[in-house]
């Protein structure tokens, strides 16, 4: 085997095991802080799974969001949960369960063992070549009005997922809101360094933005991660200690956050009203039409992303 | 091999070099100061001579912009971030390392 | 064994890392992470499967919903912790309630 | 030079070792963060050079995405999750 093909397999070898071990030391380590810290730098191996697949666009959006919002999220709840709640003692009582539980921990590893083994079993007998539905992408997509198989599928062929998605996101909103969310916390002050990169940052993040959902008709980009680069660029003016006018946290929040889901909900109402199937586009304006729908749902996408990280329930009208 | 090549993959080891280094300082440094000293090298350096033998490698103006940017990019991110963690060390009274 | 079959094994192994994580490790930020760590196994799974198309572009359809489920799972993240976090503000505890500790 | 490239890819890809090992060992949490740097600017560097042994450009936007968003982890590490000197919370 010469080296050009054997190097490669190497590389797939190291991040496969580092990905192994990094999972394992994220769920393992004795401290919680260790372990999001290897969460974060599984993120990023995991980025490099990606390109040895073959999946930029997977890699673009597990950067955008392994390294902007996954990290972010997982240290702001670690800073409020040791803000809530104090180091505290285990009891003798339950350390002494504890250690009944550690004993019988082999009987979910014994069953786990024997589930690794038959998806192991069902992985390895599928067969080596399965084209799926490839062919079938190739063949329309010079009528899907873009020519990124992958923007192609996730707006167009089966546009109803994207659909599917922002609601759910934002039911993931709706649902921390009815929590009552989160209440404030103190912002330390930015001071002059961060300030800076704060500024400087964040134009070149919403310029990046514009042109991940721009380059995401021909080449590896889209909606997606157009929205998880902008959501990056909230999160990192909200810990640099800004806050949205609260003029602007009422209906005009709420506006943007539902734009792209009446949009896309309009837009397939109205392919139903035409006669076409659900999110069927018309070919000759579908690049338009694709582009403006990855916009809105861009813009509603990186707001609501920013709004689970700040987690606070807007007051619902002004003055209450 | 052409001198342009040469030149790239002089570059690039001298590169890879520096992330060694910088490696080495992360595991072997005594403090949080002088990791970050021993880190900020690869960020800069060996990014930058990585960055610097590609160019030579890629043929291509717009490829070099590219590149240049996203060196540009991680030395102001970089640059940044070592002086935020310095600082809150410093403010955290994270005392140094003395012989 | 090509690329596709090992990375889709290393999905099996990191699902089963994570369900393993979800049953032992009590504190719930930690569930949170395994649970994250499972659904990447599966994506890894998803994307191998969709590589085996010899030298050919892989299939993009289950690249397409990959993409849609890492959005969807940092959601869901966000919205966990915030549950966790509020648990934690109602009974003082990161950890589900264990009837016969207290 | 493909050969090269894909050679110094690997071993920076090794490299990370160092990183993950100063990320288990601590001893402070700012030592544990500085290992996520290591990681994110190495990794850049790695994924700039399988851009040019696959030759995929599409890469490059990739490393530009990351290295301009490797800051946002640490700033949230800075400006919230980095406890006072002395202070332990984050054991179970």
């Amino acid at each position: 085997m010469d080296a050009l093909t054997l190097l490669p397999r190497i590389f797939d070898g190291v991040t496969g095991l580092a990905l192994l071990l990094l999972a394992f030391w994220a769920l393992a380590s004795p401290r919680l802080f260790t372990g999001i810290v290897m969460f974060v730098a599984f993120g990023l191996m995991m980025s490099i799974a990606w390109v040895r697949l073959d999946a930029p666009d997977i890699a673009l959006a597990e950067v955008a969001i392994g390294a902007g919002l996954t990290g972010a999220l997982l240290l702001a709840a670690l800073a409020r949960l040791s803000a809530a709640q104090p180091a505290q003692e285990s009891t003798s009582q339950s350390v002494k369960r504890k250690q009944t539980l550690r004993l019988f921990r082999w009987v979910p590893a014994l069953l786990l063992a024997m589930v690794a083994a038959g998806l192991a079993y069902a992985v390895q007998s599928l067969p080596p070549d399965s084209p799926g539905l490839s062919a079938d992408v190739a063949a329309n997509i010079a009528r899907s009005g873009v020519s990124n198989p992958v923007t192609a599928v996730l707006l167009n062929f089966r546009g109803y997922d994207t659909l599917l998605e922002i609601l759910v996101l934002l039911l993931a909103l709706i649902s921390v809101w009815t929590l009552g969310g989160l209440s404030s916390r103190r912002t330390v002050s930015a001071g002059p360094v961060l300030d800076v990169l704060t500024r400087v940052l964040t134009p070149v993040l919403l310029l990046l933005s514009a042109y991940l959902l721009w380059a995401g008709a021909r080449s590896p980009g889209g909606a997606f991660q157009a929205a998880a680069v902008l959501a990056a660029a909230g999160v990192l003016l909200l810990l640099a200690g800004w806050r949205p006018h609260p003029r602007l946290t009422g209906l005009p929040l709420r506006l943007v956050l539902v734009a792209g889901p009446v949009l896309f909900l309009a837009f397939s109402l109205t392919t139903i009203a035409t006669g076409r199937n659900l999110m069927e586009y018309p070919p000759p304006q579908a690049g338009v039409l694709i582009f403006f729908l990855e916009a809105a749902a861009t813009l509603s996408i990186g707001v609501t992303l920013v709004a689970l990280f700040l987690a606070e329930r807007p007051p619902d009208k002004e003055g209450q | 091999m052409t001198p342009s090549e040469f030149v790239a993959a002089v570059l690039l080891i001298i590169g890879a070099a520096f992330f060694l280094a910088g490696t080495v300082g992360l595991v072997r440094f005594p403090d949080v100061y002088t990791r970050l000293h021993a880190l900020t090298k690869s960020d800069n350096v060996g990014l930058g001579f990585v960055i610097t033998g590609l160019a030579v490698q890629s043929g291509s103006w717009f490829v070099v912009g590219k590149l240049l940017l996203i060196w540009v990019l991680v030395l102001a991110a970089g640059a940044s971030v070592a002086h935020l963690i310095a600082d809150g060390a410093a403010r955290r009274g994270v005392s140094m390392w003395t012989r | 064994m090509s690329a596709a079959h090992f990375f889709a094994l290393v999905g099996v192994g990191l699902f089963c890392l994570g369900l393993y994580a979800l049953i032992v490790r009590a504190h719930l930020l930690r569930k949170i992470l395994a649970v994250n760590v499972m659904g990447s196994g599966v994506f890894l799974v998803l994307a191998a499967l969709a590589k085996r198309t010899g030298n050919a572009a892989p299939d993009p359809v289950p690249q397409a919903m990959v993409i849609t489920g890492i959005v969807v799972a940092v959601a869901a993240t966000a919205f966990a912790l915030v549950l966790m976090l509020r648990l934690v503000a109602e009974t003082g505890r990161a950890k589900l309630p264990d009837e016969r500790i207290e | 030079m493909q050969l090269f490239d894909l050679t110094l890819a690997l071993v920076l890809l090794l490299t990370l070792g160092g990183g993950v090992w100063r990320a288990l060992r601590g001893p402070s949490p700012a030592d544990r963060l500085l290992a996520v740097q290591v990681f994110g600017t190495t990794a850049v560097a790695v994924l700039l050079l399988l851009s040019q042994a696959l030759d995929n450009a599409a890469l490059r936007d990739v490393a530009m995405v990351f290295a301009l968003l490797a800051a946002v982890t640490a700033v949230a590490f800075v400006q919230r999750a980095w406890p006072e000197e002395g202070a332990d919370h984050d054991a179970e």
